[in-house]
């Protein structure tokens, strides 16, 4: 047995593709859509931004639409760059180039971000039903999926109650520290 | 030769290795920390994967994080730069374990040599020299005393628990040793609660040189060279220069053998320093190998043309030495002065935004940075941002120019030692070459 | 040795010399045109003086007031850098005059090698291979045809009043010499209002070599090796390279040794370079001496170790020669990239304001420039902003470094030619280092 | 006799002091109150200033009071550091650190200035009285001062006719390309 595979079985999937630069959940089709000189230019984009100091910087080309915020009173660098990485890294769900979920859209919501690096499974096994599909009800405790690290399957639980808005990873493909996972509304009952 | 390799670290050395990696043609992983988001480091990279938040345990030396970032993204070898993992057998063993090089010398290697008490037992098997000192414990005033007599006064007195400066005591003659030997237990019971204590000789005012060695997995063991490290504060170096004024060239090839010696003994392989006490009579004492590349590596490779980084690479790789020991050849004098985040003369902290970044440029002059205007030093990691190096014809040229380097850099919004580096250029003691380890104490005291 | 010297040229040459005498201990003096006051190079002097308006020939090139600004600034030297005042034998003799040295040749130099067919005639007396020509205008057919069938077809035709490639005329064989002689004598007059011509031989796909060369006050000659500098458009020179792919250590030896002999023979004093074209046989032949240091001395620097700037300051103070011919060693391989403001596949000029500036680091890589994020473009100069010089232990690694280099350099808010220079180093036949004056038509043709 | 010495009969003036960066005029007096490490701090400030688009800025530090002006629709950064030059020269003339004449007081006036690099001289020889000073009428053509350069002496005349408002340079004192050397009201009638 290769011993850098993973003990997973009847694993059939492609193994995951590399994180692209900057778009750290930009995969699939999405690659088609954001080259590397694109992502390059959309970091220097970020980094106009956190020089200048403002608070939103938009940018529409070639059907590619692109939107970074930054919140009034930030203090770091660091921290408006990590402002700006969910809206790219929702892209990623979105081949189709539309913007990420605006501030508005997220305004209330509970972000489920994964905990560690590794490969993300929205089933406990390829030909298991997904642990939850958009729109769920979810229980605080409840398992929303799996990041594989190290031949080990890490649970990821919900944090809240609540209905899930949107899955923000794509199965089968690998998550970063602090990527986000799911979006779920905690306002809604069943 | 690898495909893609993941730098499990931050920063300028993080950078460097990149460059190698560019420069090799080989795909480069960048890790990095949420704080580090937005770093040169980063963007130099062809891919990223965040590790951890800022705290570096759980990001930069977080095990899993940083194997399952190589597993993601196919990285087939990893490199530890110096610090966070670099010296790390539990990391280096693992990563050999599941099939990922680790760029630097085996498990077993940085185990051993870890283990200074080892280290120096190998080496004294040997029959190199090492610091005198006492066997182990010494458990009366006699065997004290003997012990001194047998290596000479003066002596240090050293808490076995000890670190910090607590529970020494230097005698300078035999009658003054009981005391010292009493005083020097009590304050390691109270200190650590442990009144254990050892003894060595005691060097006035040593030079540290180090020397830089190079190993294939045949058994090839070539070195570079040395570095004088004497300009240190608190045991951290500060200004590194090659050759030593203190090194001629009969004892460069004297203390070279002896290093390549130790090596050998250790079954080194890979990219290693053996670091030295020189004392004013020019006798030297092996002290211990680092199992790494290190900070000051660059004045090396500007005096000898040979690139460490990749060497370190392609030597992992399998890889045999490029270069006999007769091949390397030192041209000229190189310095690197360590441009910390610090305030020159209290050397507290100075973490912030830089608001202007302007590099030196020019003949002779090199900067390993990851530093630009609108770069945040963060409070979370090492306060080293830049790192100058210049290179010379001869110690007065590289001097002149590290001079000029150095009036040149613009580091704004944030305090750099930039001014204490100029002040040390001025020193005349420093321009004659006539330092050591103690040179920055009463530098600084003055 | 000089107190203070006026640096009578602007941009990166003007910081490379002020950079030279800060390491010396000589204080500096920039001189300045009002669109050049914010420039780094003025801000690097000691001190400044704003000589004329935007225009060079108004300022730069204005002798009163560049002569006037050293003498209220209490200089005792000017460095004329490249273009400018730097061949012009008239300033020289004038700072001669008034008791200020010219840091350069003689201007008895400068004028006699300024004369190309004096130069010619120096270095033929002396027995050296110069291009073979007709020995001056051709009055008619079969002077034309005399000459030619003398050197060899083919040959080319030129306009003694000629430049810019009018009036010219290749010729292959002798039945078409004729025809091609009227032709280029009508053009000749119709051109330039003399219908005066000559003839030399033709080189296929010569390469451009030249030879640094160094000489004292007291007749002693070496020279540092040679430059290849065949990548080029125009005449103007984009990439060179030390050492020439096509020159062994052999040929070296030959073509230095001519090349101290024509210095000789002209009896020429400080730094300069005689130039040389070498065809496909490796037979090379004097072209001329240029009496002032070039664009692309960095190359021979950075593997010779020798400071240019400082030896040519050293000489004009009368000091004798440092190093003796077998003293200069070359280490590796060291390029040059010029990065111009121009449209990288146009060439059309690009002035403007750099936006973002941030240049490569690390080891074997040097940047001569003034260049920052703010800075502006002037359309009234030359519009070479930066100079990217790699080295490496061969060349192999020299280009591997260069490339990344290339990769690394961000220049923002004007257009260069960095991706140009990126598709010149992806070039085969560039990789294998088979290239000669016409490789750059054919590249861009391609 | 030296040959770089001018050729002047008489002349027992010192010889001129070299300008200091930053501050061609800054001259005699003003060395103590500038140093070098100052006038990169103010270099510094222009930079800041240039970078920001800053209309005005204005610094007061140990008695010294530096004010540097940015006109509004200024192109490039080199006009602008041009701009802000004659402020700063003028503080030459100026040793008890006030700041030169403001926009306001310098509207409607001509400047007068050095069309070549030289020494400034009032009077055409050390014995001799000025050729003009404050408060004089002046016609259009009439000699202001003479500078000196490579052993000639140049009269500089005056452009308009009007009244001296203010001797800018210090006789005996080397001038730039440029650099104001009188004010004058043009609108002024005897």
């Amino acid at each position: 047995m290769n011993k850098r595979k993973p003990a997973r079985p009847k694993k059939k999937q492609p193994r995951p593709i590399v994180l692209p630069q900057a778009f750290p959940g930009a995969q699939g089709h999405a690659d088609t859509i954001l080259t590397g000189t694109q992502t390059k230019q959309i970091q220097d984009l970020i980094d106009l931004l956190r020089r200048n100091n403002l608070t939103e910087l938009e940018l529409e080309r070639q059907g590619v639409r692109i939107r970074v915020r930054h919140e009034v009173g930030m203090k770091t660098v660091t921290t408006s760059v990590q402002e700006a990485a969910p809206a790219s890294t929702q892209s990623g769900n979105q081949p189709t180039a539309s913007s990420g979920p605006s501030a508005e859209e997220t305004a209330g919501m509970v972000t489920i971000t994964s905990p560690i690096v590794g490969t993300f499974y929205r089933s406990p096994s390829p030909d298991a039903d997904p642990y939850v599909e958009d729109g769920d009800y979810v229980k605080k405790g409840q398992v929303l999926c799996i990041v594989e690290a190290m031949k080990l399957m890490n649970e990821i639980e919900s944090e809240t109650d609540g209905r899930i808005v949107k899955i923000l990873a794509e199965s089968t493909k690998s998550v970063e520290y602090g990527q986000a996972l799911f979006l779920i509304d905690p306002k809604a009952t069943q | 030769m690898f495909k893609k390799v993941l730098i499990a670290n931050r920063g300028e050395i993080a950078l460097r290795v990149i460059r190698a990696c560019k420069e090799l043609g080989i795909k480069t992983v960048a890790i990095h920390s949420e704080a580090d988001a937005a770093s040169l480091h980063v963007r130099a990279a062809d891919e990223k994967v965040c590790v951890g938040p800022a705290e570096a345990a759980l990001s930069y030396r977080n095990i899993p994080n940083v194997l399952s970032a190589a597993e993601i993204s196919g990285a087939d070898a990893i490199h530890p730069g110096y610090g966070f993992l670099s010296e790390n057998a539990h990391f280096a063993e693992v990563c050999e374990s599941i099939g990922i090089k680790f760029i630097g010398p085996s498990s077993e290697n940085i185990a051993m040599l870890g283990d200074k008490a080892k280290a120096r037992e190998i080496v004294m098997k040997r029959g190199l020299p090492v610091t005198p000192g006492s066997p182990g414990e010494l458990r009366s005033e006699e065997e004290a005393l003997q012990a001194a007599q047998k290596i000479g006064f003066p002596v240090i007195i050293k808490a076995t628990a000890g670190g910090g400066g607590r529970g020494m005591r230097v005698v300078n003659k035999a009658e003054d040793l009981a005391r010292a030997f009493q005083a020097a237990q009590a304050e390691a019971k109270s200190t650590f609660g442990n009144e254990s204590v050892y003894l060595e000789r005691y060097f006035l005012e040593p030079r540290h040189i180090e020397v830089q060695v190079m190993a294939d997995n045949r058994g090839h063991v070539i070195h570079l060279g040395e570095r004088d490290c004497s300009i240190q504060r608190r045991h951290q170096k500060l200004l590194e220069e090659t050759p030593s004024p203190a090194v001629d060239e009969k004892l460069r090839k004297e203390i070279g053998r002896v290093a390549v010696e130790a090596v050998k003994a250790a079954h080194y392989r890979n990219v290693g320093t053996v670091e030295f006490l020189l004392d004013k009579d020019r006798n030297f004492f092996f002290m211990e190998v680092n199992t790494r590349i290190q900070v000051e590596h660059p004045i090396t490779e500007m005096v000898t043309g040979v690139d460490l980084i990749k060497e370190q690479i392609r030597l992992a790789a399998g890889l045999p030495l490029t270069l006999r020991q007769q091949d390397v050849v030192m041209n000229g004098h190189s310095m690197e002065c360590r441009i910390n985040a610090e305030d020159p003369e209290k050397f507290t902290p100075s973490p912030g935004t830089i608001t202007k970044y302007s590099p030196p440029g020019g003949f002779g002059v090199r900067v390993d940075s990851v530093m630009e205007s609108g770069a945040v030093v963060s409070p979370h990691y090492d306060s080293m941002i830049a790192k100058l190096i210049t290179h010379g014809r001869d110690r007065q040229e590289c001097m002149a120019r590290m001079r000029r380097a150095l009036d040149e850099f613009v580091i704004e919004g944030i305090k750099t030692t930039i001014p204490l580096h100029r002040r040390i250029l001025d020193d005349p003691d420093f321009q004659k070459g006539h330092v050591s380890t103690t040179f920055l104490e009463r530098f600084l005291a003055s």
